[in-house]
């Protein structure tokens, strides 16, 4: 019971509070952007022709009415929060009358499965590699992955993402240059492939920096590991070294780490914005990205408040499972 | 080689993969009555209006409609004729009451809101008829000597409704989404990518019975897919890949590599200067009126255009593939026979005061023979006369006579040369340009090249576009990169520069949007009543009325001698297509249709292809 | 025993501290600390022991005195001042000149990085016991009082001391104040053993030289014996035994005590090492044991000491947790005060 | 201090090579001063040519030379990094330590600001105030605004950190020796939180330098002023790649490179000075 | 008493380093000599830094760089093989390893992975050396505990779920389950309360009974020693001063250092003044000229400066190294 109230209520309340200010900001910012929706909307269907001034003004109301962006800020505020409690995302401006949810919908599971997959594989890669270059500094082959992953390491993600694209779709052309799969979704042998076919390249690129990030934390957690009594006493009693590795070393520099991943776990509803523009990826982030620039509230939110709560639980989880994980955690 | 990375299992010999020019925000909702229906391509596959013009020549292509517009003498009644062969895709007759429910649909349903069409059915249409079940007689509000310009298509024009479908419809228009489209034109949308990135499009069984199918008599692709890449350089790498069939358009480093790495590959020349030159637009260097006031001294403007050295623009820059023009009309051939020929001769006796009594001459008709002096040099050869390649003729390239302008207008050199504005500040002039609008960017550069080189210190800046056009729309810009065009092809004047009218006028600093009006023109914040009184008296004549002409050729006689906004060059596009796979896309030796696919007349080029196999 | 004639230097009283334990997603209290009193008068400077096995809560009750810890329940006073009530501003002006502490490991008493003469130069200035000039000879003059000089330390990072000099200035430090009671926890146990003498010898000298108050918190009976005036045994948390050192560790009563005792390893090996002696498993089981926290293996174990806690009995003039040294009369008084504590 | 440095130099491979490279980076930023064309010049020198003994890194297709190029962007891409980390890490190191170090309320409030903090996505948030200020970015309001985005991270590792000196004996040593919680933090606990510090500056410069290319890629930076990321987007958008002038991008992609390998290896070099007997194993181990 | 099973002769261990240019010997374990037999509990007693670890790591054969061993041997005698014990291989330190060989550290908390069950620490090291199950090696791991008194709750906790005693005594099992010949124990006791320290003591003599093993048994604290060591050698700063049986350097220490240690030692017999040894240990980069402890020494002797003593017998396996005492004996009778 104590537990429950000092430990998991405060932290509950808490993950309440962080989704409230991190919603309340998200919500205001775009709405300081010059970029007004109604206007590019009116600018986007007015175009190719002149209206007249009143013609022009009736649209603008129309408009305004329809995108529910009439009233004062706090109105719209309020409203939205109404309309969230009822998991109303509203309508994408851009797109109308398409319900957010629909438009998010389309694209999440091209990210959860792009980045869930990349994270993973770069986690683990990232651990066993780091932690086996951390417990043999001296070999060459930790020494050769190190420079490797401290060059790899620097190299802004956008640059390796478009080296990639280059080298792989156009100097020697053996992957697609957009789109996340072939043919209908179905269970077939063929569709699924393809969207690995498709998304070898992405997440190729996701894995590389996500490894090479993961390695240098997994190295420096496991040299600083391989000097404590426990690994130096096993390594005298001769315990085997993969035993060591698994048990000892990368058991004990685990906690961090599962933080980690859990937070970038978190972080995937953000979507690899830079990944899908790069690669003509159909997730979320490509989504956000042109909700962004064409001033589309309803999306940035909708997407951003995924983020902000995929965040804020993936910490919650962390937190509460850390007992689980670590036999030693006490109570303050 | 089987191409890897197209999205559908669909055999490549039957399949004409068409560069989507952006990616869709909406997938899967064929409802383009909305107000978020703009989708290019889209139109040209599936729907059908009255007429089409074409972008060359200018002239009326019959869509649903059988005959021209028929106006009475006040123009407060047109009638028309459509065609009685038409089917829908389901294999229903098209009739005259599609048509009228179109109309009266859209005019009761605001969020049906494309194009601003409610608007304008609302504003103009007492009421619609059917007389018969292939004649329409719309009774107008007020006299209208262009209504049919709304289902006459530049871009677009009215989409024309299934009413046995649309009219079944259960719920709100507005958010119907028209899961399983009936369509009038020949192709049916049978896949997309929800996320937009691409569509699939079939052509129906009764292809026969569209407008396309029709007028053109060859089925075209079974399949079309559209389809988003990106950027240039990718849709060039899809290109060599044999993923694409045709694209939209690309700066020329990425043309150039589409010709070296796939040789089947070609634009609408077979050689230089490759590009499709004929669409109709033109691009500016424009003039904020207010927050530069000095631009108001026209010794100023026409300075600032004496100092730009065309001939290099258009070669150095622009690679020598686009027509030069001097006024914000195209050197299309209609437009060419219309406007610019006849007033050749005005152009070279045209003399302007350069400000203490002494008259100039400021045309150049030698341009197009410098330029293909240039591409001579280069190595390559001129398609035909150098004026119907490269354009009538421009501004002379003269700074001195541009350093006495400025000297007359007050201003004067410090010690480094620069120019020093009347007060003494250094003149500097921001001068914005996206950088995703190719041509209008490297003209920008070019400008602020040659203007730094006669002294006067530019500032150019590359902003993404959205930011771009936000700047101009409040003011935020001395000179800005605007694509005008000041003429239909078929060489009216009125629906192109209605919106320049001084009564749209907005100040600085207030956002040109909401006022309604042309937005391009209403950035340079010009409120000039001459301007008003041509534009009202072409609206009170017939399009094809002589005196309609007449006045357009004196507004833009007294535009240019103004100098209001510096003219360039015409719209180039390199529609680069790949002959891989099929052939008979219109091409500078078979001029007959216009390659601009994207637009719903577009449809005829694509009608047009044959398999290569 | 001794009517104080003024307020004593401490009270202690009643003092308890209740930590939580989790044990995966349960959380269990346990009294770290349980309801202790000890009261040191001010009538002559002492060394006061508490001595108990590893895990007796010593620590728990030192850093309470040391204001480092607040109690859960009873209460603390120094002097005429009970220290809950003081302000963070009279702790650092006055109680902190006043109770100075000693801590376990000489070497992390002192950060690894900073020169040890920094934290000299602190007290004197933080406390503004000399004038800036006069610092180096006011440190000097404390640091001759531990036997070592500044010149010997200027300058030197810690790790370039031997454990006794670095625990010989952290006394020194403690001194710069001139405090009246220094809290020492286990001030030798991570010196061996070559050098816990001196350690305890400059206590004693302290002591008589400096008027200064020490306890002196320790396992090694042996010490608390040869240094300490007065003795406190702790057991999981109780003080199980306390009165002077000699009647307490000559001759204890607890059978802890004893057990204590008799665990010294002496030079002359006695008997009591033959038994085999019985630690316990899990300590808070121990704290959390209902009744006498120590029948899990005492020897002298009864039926009631499972159920009942044992009073303090007063016994050979000093007080004994312990049912051997019940006589009737006291357990009538004491029956009658448990019934009472039992409510809480 | 100099004579640490000379040892650094002699003694440490990693700190000899990082230094060296940052005196490059530095050169670099020197000669921009220096440079014979102004910044915006195009059509300075001949156009596309490869790199040559006369234009050490070739020239653009705009006629600017790369090499000069580079010293400008260099110079602005670590102001931006350099405002960035500075800010972003101060704010962190400073709210982190106070947040740790006096706990209680303080801590609370500062600790659930920080995790709101990093519950809101950073890059899309980036992008968004970025197409806010499209027009207005200057490197300067770049480099505040990473840096304003980049503490919350920082700041919840020194919190941590601080609150596990916290419990060691020496910080209680020192509040006994009557220091001040601001003194107990600057003198006594800042120490031991600069080898981290130093790991995380160059994390920060990465972040910075990697933003700025992002942004610059997305249009949505200063395009005008040369930076490491203007240079790739301008490198881009002339195709260097499709047509093979791949000196253009490469000068840029290789500077951003090596100039985070330098700060990397000085702060493994400083690091391993300042921890010679890895100390700091212990703090970070102990629960 | 049995053969020697582990003799050193002439044992130099130094620590050489070098740090941003500075280079540093440390003269560790200088020139030491001593045999040890099986089946006895032989102590090594000495103040802080004098090298009784930097010995025990040699004599384990568990070394890295910057510990050098520049002179001398160590050799094991078991299972009448005589081992080099300074020049073994990776392989052949891994097979000797708890078989024969076993080491009890120090700090049991950290010993023992704070994330493993004792248990499954147990299975690791059994593992590490026999071809057993985990059933077997559970079962193996609970009648030993058993045997040696600790609770069947034991093995499924976590290290920190039991109290410091426990861990320690733990840690023993977990060192001797094997029966190793030769146990080595760093300091098994510092830093335990007395009670617990008891428990060990009483273990470990328990384990060393049980099959005649050789303990070699580290401590500073001389009353341990009283309790569990047959022998005990006494060094100072690096070098051995003084060795001889348990009984014998606790009632007749012939070294001036080693009488000190004995008389610092407290006890409940008296509350008396007792002396500290004064000064501090030398440093062991320069260490002193001559007798390293003259400078503490209250009789060095102008000899002592200059001349390292060499050790002299004293008495029936009664070893010693000073000036003083070789004087006094240079000066009584032989017998
Ligand atoms: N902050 C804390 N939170 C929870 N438990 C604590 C805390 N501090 C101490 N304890 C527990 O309280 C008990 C008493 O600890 P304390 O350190 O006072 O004992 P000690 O007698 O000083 O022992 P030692 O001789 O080992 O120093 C122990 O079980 C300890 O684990
Ligand atoms: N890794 C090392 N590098 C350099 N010198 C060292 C190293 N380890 C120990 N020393 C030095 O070697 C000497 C002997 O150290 P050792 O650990 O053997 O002493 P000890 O007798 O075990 O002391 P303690 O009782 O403190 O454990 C000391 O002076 C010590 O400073
Ligand atoms: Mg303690
Ligand atoms: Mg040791």
């Amino acid at each position: 019971m104590t537990l429950l109230r000092q430990y998991i209520l405060p932290r509950i309340v808490q993950w309440f509070v962080v989704i409230f200010v991190g919603i309340s900001v998200t919500f205001l910012i775009p709405r300081l952007s010059p970029v007004n929706p109604v206007d590019q909307a009116m600018g986007r269907l007015t175009s190719f022709q002149t209206m007249d001034p009143e013609a022009t003004l009736q649209m603008r109301e129309t408009l305004l009415d329809l995108y529910g962006l009439d009233g004062s800020i706090i109105d719209q505020y309020l409203n939205f929060w109404g309309r969230l409690i009822q998991g109303d995302l509203g309508p994408s401006f851009q797109s109308f009358p398409t319900p957010v949810t629909e438009i998010i919908g389309a694209g999440i599971w091209w990210t959860i499965g792009l980045l869930g997959t990349a994270i993973l594989i770069s986690w683990v890669l990232g651990v066993v590699l780091g932690s086996l270059a951390g417990y043999f500094p001296q070999m060459w082959w930790s020494k050769f992955l190190e420079r490797v992953v401290i060059t790899v390491y620097p190299v802004p993600y956008y640059i390796l993402a478009f080296v990639l694209l280059m080298l792989l779709t156009y100097y020697w052309p053996v992957f697609p240059l957009v789109g996340g799969s072939r043919g209908d979704p179905s269970f077939t042998w063929e569709f699924i492939s393809s969207v690995l076919y498709f998304g070898f390249l992405p997440a190729l690129s996701l894995v590389i920096g996500g490894t090479a990030f993961r390695f240098i934390m997994a190295k420096a957690l496991a040299s600083t590991e391989i000097t404590s009594d426990y690994v130096q006493y096993a390594e005298l009693a001769a315990v085997p070294k993969r035993k060591i590795l698994f048990f000892y070393i990368i058991r004990n520099t685990m906690l961090p780490q599962v933080t980690d991943l859990a937070l970038s776990l978190g972080t995937i509803f953000e979507g690899a914005l830079i990944t899908e523009v790069v690669f003509g990826y159909p997730g979320v982030g490509y989504t956000l990205y042109n909700a962004i620039n064409s001033g589309d509230y309803n999306i940035i939110m909708g997407i951003t408040l995924l983020s902000i709560v995929g965040i804020a639980t993936a910490s919650l989880l962390v937190d509460l499972i850390y007992p689980l994980l670590d036999p030693r955690v006490r109570l303050r | 080689q089987e191409p890897q990375g197209l999205p559908v299992d669909v055999p490549r010999e039957e399949m004409f993969v068409v560069d989507q020019i952006f990616r869709y925000g909406v997938a899967g909702n064929y409802n383009i009555w909305q107000t978020a229906g703009t989708t290019p391509h889209r139109h040209a596959m599936m729907d059908e209006t009255l007429w089409y013009v074409d972008q060359e020549t200018g002239e009326r292509i019959y869509g649903a409609a059988i005959s021209d517009p028929m106006y009475n003498d006040d123009f407060t009644q047109m009638t028309v004729e459509l065609r009685d062969n038409l089917e829908w895709s389901d294999g229903v007759p098209f009739t005259a009451a599609d048509v009228v429910y179109t109309v009266e649909t859209l005019k009761a349903t605001p969020e049906l809101g494309q194009s601003g069409w409610h608007a304008q059915f609302n504003q103009f249409v007492d009421s619609v008829e059917a007389t018969d079940d292939y004649t329409v007689v719309f009774n107008l509000l007020e006299s209208n000597p262009r209504f049919h310009n709304i289902f006459e298509t530049r871009w677009n024009g009215m989409y024309i409704m299934p009413k046995h479908v649309v009219e079944n419809v259960e719920g709100d228009l507005g958010t119907w989404t028209n899961p399983d489209p009936v369509v009038l034109g020949a192709y049916l949308p049978t896949q997309y990518d929800p996320n937009g990135f691409w569509e699939l499009y079939e052509r129906r069984d009764n292809w026969e019975t569209s407008v396309a199918g029709t007028v053109i008599g060859n089925p075209g692709p079974q399949y079309v897919l559209t389809i988003f890449y990106g950027d240039s350089s990718r849709k060039a790498i899809a290109m060599s890949r044999g993923e694409l069939d045709v694209y939209f358009d690309a700066d020329i480093e990425a043309f150039e590599t589409t010709l070296d790495t796939t040789p089947t590959a070609r634009s609408w020349y077979a050689d230089f200067p490759w590009a499709y030159p004929n669409e109709v637009s033109t691009r500016q260097l424009a003039f904020n009126y207010e927050t530069q006031p000095l631009f108001q001294d026209i010794k100023v403007r026409w300075a600032l255009a004496l100092a730009l050295n065309i001939v290099e623009l258009q070669t150095e820059y622009i690679g020598g593939v686009a027509k030069v023009t001097p006024l914000p009309v195209p050197a299309t051939p209609s437009l060419t026979a219309i406007y610019l020929d006849p007033m050749q001769e005005w152009f070279e006796n045209l003399e302007i005061d350069l400000g203490d009594g002494t008259m100039y001459k400021p045309y150049d008709s030698t341009v197009p023979d410098q330029i293909a002096a240039w591409a001579e040099e280069q190595g390559y050869t001129v398609p035909g006369e150098p004026a119907e390649v490269f354009g009538p003729g421009w501004w002379k390239f003269d700074p001195e006579t541009a350093e006495i302008l400025l000297t007359n207008a007050g201003f004067s050199r410090d010690g480094g040369g620069n120019w020093l504005t009347p007060d003494g500040e250094p003149f500097t002039i921001d001068l914005q340009s996206p950088p995703d609008e190719n041509d209008a960017f490297r003209m920008a550069n070019a400008a602020a090249d040659m203007w730094s080189d006669f002294g006067i210190d530019v500032n150019l800046s590359g902003l993404e576009r959205a930011v771009w056009e936000q700047n101009y729309f409040v003011g935020q810009v001395d000179v800005y990169t605007p694509w005008m065009n000041f003429a239909l092809a078929s060489g009216d004047s009125w629906p192109e520069v209605r919106g320049d009218h001084p009564k749209y006028y907005v100040p600085n600093g207030e956002d040109v949007r909401p006022a309604g009006g042309n937005a391009f023109f209403q950035g340079q914040r010009l409120q000039d009543p001459q301007i008003g009184e041509y534009i009202d008296a072409m609206a009170a004549v017939a399009p094809d009325d002589p005196a309609n002409f007449e006045t357009a050729t004196e507004f833009f006689k007294y535009w240019t001698e103004n100098m209001y906004a510096i003219t360039a060059i015409s719209f180039k596009k390199f529609v680069t297509w790949d002959e891989r796979y099929w052939t008979g896309f219109p091409t500078a030796e078979n001029p007959d249709l216009m390659p601009l696919y994207w637009f719903q007349g577009g449809k005829f080029a694509i009608q047009s292809l044959t398999p290569v196999s | 025993m001794s009517q104080p004639s003024k307020t004593p230097l401490l009270t202690i009283q009643d003092v308890s501290k209740v930590f939580q334990i989790r044990e995966g997603f349960n959380t269990r209290e346990f009294h770290a600390v349980d309801r202790a009193s000890i009261t040191i008068d001010a009538d002559s400077p002492k060394i006061f022991a508490i001595v108990g096995e590893s895990g007796s809560g010593k620590t728990t009750l030192a850093r309470m005195v040391l204001g480092m810890e607040t109690p859960s329940m009873g209460v603390l006073q120094y002097r005429d001042r009970v220290l809950a009530e003081l302000s963070s501003k009279e702790m650092k002006t006055w109680f902190y000149k006043e109770v100075q502490p000693v801590f376990q490991d000489p070497f992390a008493a002192f950060s690894p990085l900073k020169r040890i003469d920094h934290y000299l130069y602190e007290t004197v200035r933080n406390y503004k016991m000399a004038k800036r000039k006069d610092a180096d000879a006011y440190i000097d003059e404390v640091l001759r009082k531990v036997g070592l000089t500044l010149a010997e330390i200027k300058g030197r990072y810690p790790n370039e001391l031997s454990g006794g000099q670095a625990q010989r200035v952290a006394v020194a430090r403690a001194l710069i104040t001139k405090p009246h009671l220094i809290v020492a926890d286990e001030p030798v146990s991570m010196l061996d053993a070559s050098l816990r003498m001196s350690v305890v010898n400059m206590f004693r000298k302290l002591k008589e030289e400096n008027q200064v108050s020490v306890i002196y918190i320790t396992h090694d009976l042996a010490t608390a014996y040869y240094a300490g005036d007065q003795v406190a045994v702790m057991l999981r948390g109780w003080i199980v035994e306390m009165g002077t050192s000699e009647q307490v560790l000559g001759n204890p009563l607890h059978p802890y005590t004893q057990n204590l005792k008799t665990s010294i390893p002496g030079v002359n090996v006695s008997d009591a090492w033959n038994e085999k002696i019985d630690l316990a498993v899990v300590e808070t089981d121990e704290y959390t044991r209902t009744g006498c926290k120590y029948a899990g293996r005492c020897p002298f174990v009864m039926d009631k000491c499972h159920n009942q806690v044992p009073p303090n009995f007063v016994h050979e003039g000093r007080a004994v947790k312990c049912f051997l040294y019940e006589d009737p009369e006291e357990m009538a008084q004491a029956a009658a005060g448990k019934s009472k504590v039992a409510v809480s | 201090m100099l004579t640490t440095i000379r040892d650094l130099f002699r003694f440490s491979p990693s700190f000899r090579l990082g230094s060296i490279i940052l005196v490059l980076a530095a050169i670099l930023v020197i000669l921009s001063f220096l440079s014979p064309y102004e910044p915006d010049d195009r059509r300075a020198v001949e156009r596309n040519e490869a790199p040559s003994a006369e234009f050490w890194f070739g020239t653009t297709s705009q006629g600017q030379d790369v090499f000069w190029m580079l010293t400008f962007a260099v110079r602005n891409t670590l102001i931006v990094a350099g405002i960035a980390v500075l800010i972003g890490r101060g704010i962190g190191v400073i709210l982190g330590m106070i947040s740790g170090y006096l706990g209680g309320a303080v801590d609370r409030v500062l600790s659930s600001i920080v995790d709101s903090f990093i519950v809101i996505p950073r890059l899309p948030l980036l992008i968004l105030i970025a197409s806010i200020m499209r027009g207005q970015m200057t490197i300067v309001a770049l480099g505040v605004l990473i840096g304003i985005l980049d503490w919350a991270y920082p700041s919840k590792r020194y919190r941590s950190q601080v609150l596990s000196l916290r419990e060691r004996s020496f910080t209680h040593t020192a509040i006994f020796s009557g220091m001040n919680a601001w003194k107990i933090v600057i003198q006594e606990h800042l120490p031991f939180i600069i080898p981290f510090l130093l790991a995380d500056v160059v994390s920060g410069f990465l972040f910075a330098i990697g933003i700025e290319v992002t942004l610059s890629i997305l249009g949505l930076s200063d395009l005008d002023t040369q930076s490491i990321g203007s240079m790739i987007y301008w490198g881009n958008y002339y195709q260097s790649l499709l047509t093979n002038r791949v000196w253009v991008l490469i000068a840029p992609i290789g500077a951003s490179i090596v100039i985070v390998v330098g700060f990397y290896l000085v702060s493994v070099g400083l690091g391993d000075y300042l921890d010679p007997r890895k100390r700091l194993v212990r703090l970070q181990v102990k629960e | 008493m049995g053969q020697p099973i582990i003799q050193t002769e002439n044992l130099k261990a130094y620590y050489i380093t070098q740090a941003y240019g500075v280079e540093r010997t440390v003269q560790a374990v200088d020139d030491i000599s001593i045999s040890i037999n099986a089946g006895e509990v032989y102590g090594i007693a000495g103040e802080s830094g004098c090298g009784k670890s930097t010995l025990l790591k040699v004599l384990l054969g568990s070394y890295e760089p910057p510990l050098t061993v520049v002179d001398g041997s160590v050799t094991y005698h078991l299972d009448d093989q005589t081992i080099d014990a300074v020049n073994l291989t990776p392989e052949e330190k891994r097979s000797l390893r708890w078989k024969d060989i076993s080491y009890i550290p120090q700090g049991s908390m950290h010993v023992l992975n704070p994330v493993r069950k004792i248990r499954d620490t147990f299975h690791d090291f059994i593992s590490a050396h026999r071809n057993v199950t985990r059933k077997e090696s559970m079962k193996m791991t609970s009648s030993y505990l058993r045997d040696l008194g600790l609770p069947d709750k034991v093995m499924g906790s976590y290290p920190h779920q039991l109290s410091g005693g426990m861990r320690q005594r733990v840690t023993i099992a977990l060192a001797t389950i094997l029966w190793p010949k030769l146990i080595f124990a760093d300091e098994p006791t510092t830093a335990l309360d007395v009670i617990v320290q008891r428990g060990v003591i009483q273990m470990l003599k328990e384990v060393q009974q049980r099959e005649g093993s050789t303990l070699i048994l580290i401590t500073h604290d001389i009353g341990v020693h009283a309790n569990l060591a047959d022998r005990i050698a006494v060094l100072y700063a690096g070098k051995l001063v003084e060795e001889a049986p348990t009984r014998t350097i606790i009632n007749e220490p012939k070294h001036p250092y080693t009488k000190f240690l004995i008389e610092s030692l407290p006890s409940l017999d008296g509350r008396e003044e007792r002396s500290s040894i004064p000064g501090r240990p030398p440093a062991l980069d320069h260490p002193p000229s001559g007798c390293r402890f003259h400078e503490r020494c209250p009789l060095a002797k102008d000899i002592c400066l200059t001349i390292d003593p060499e050790m002299i017998s004293v008495g029936p396996n009664h070893r010693t190294a000073c000036h003083v005492v070789a004087e006094e004996l240079s000066h009584e009778p032989a017998i």
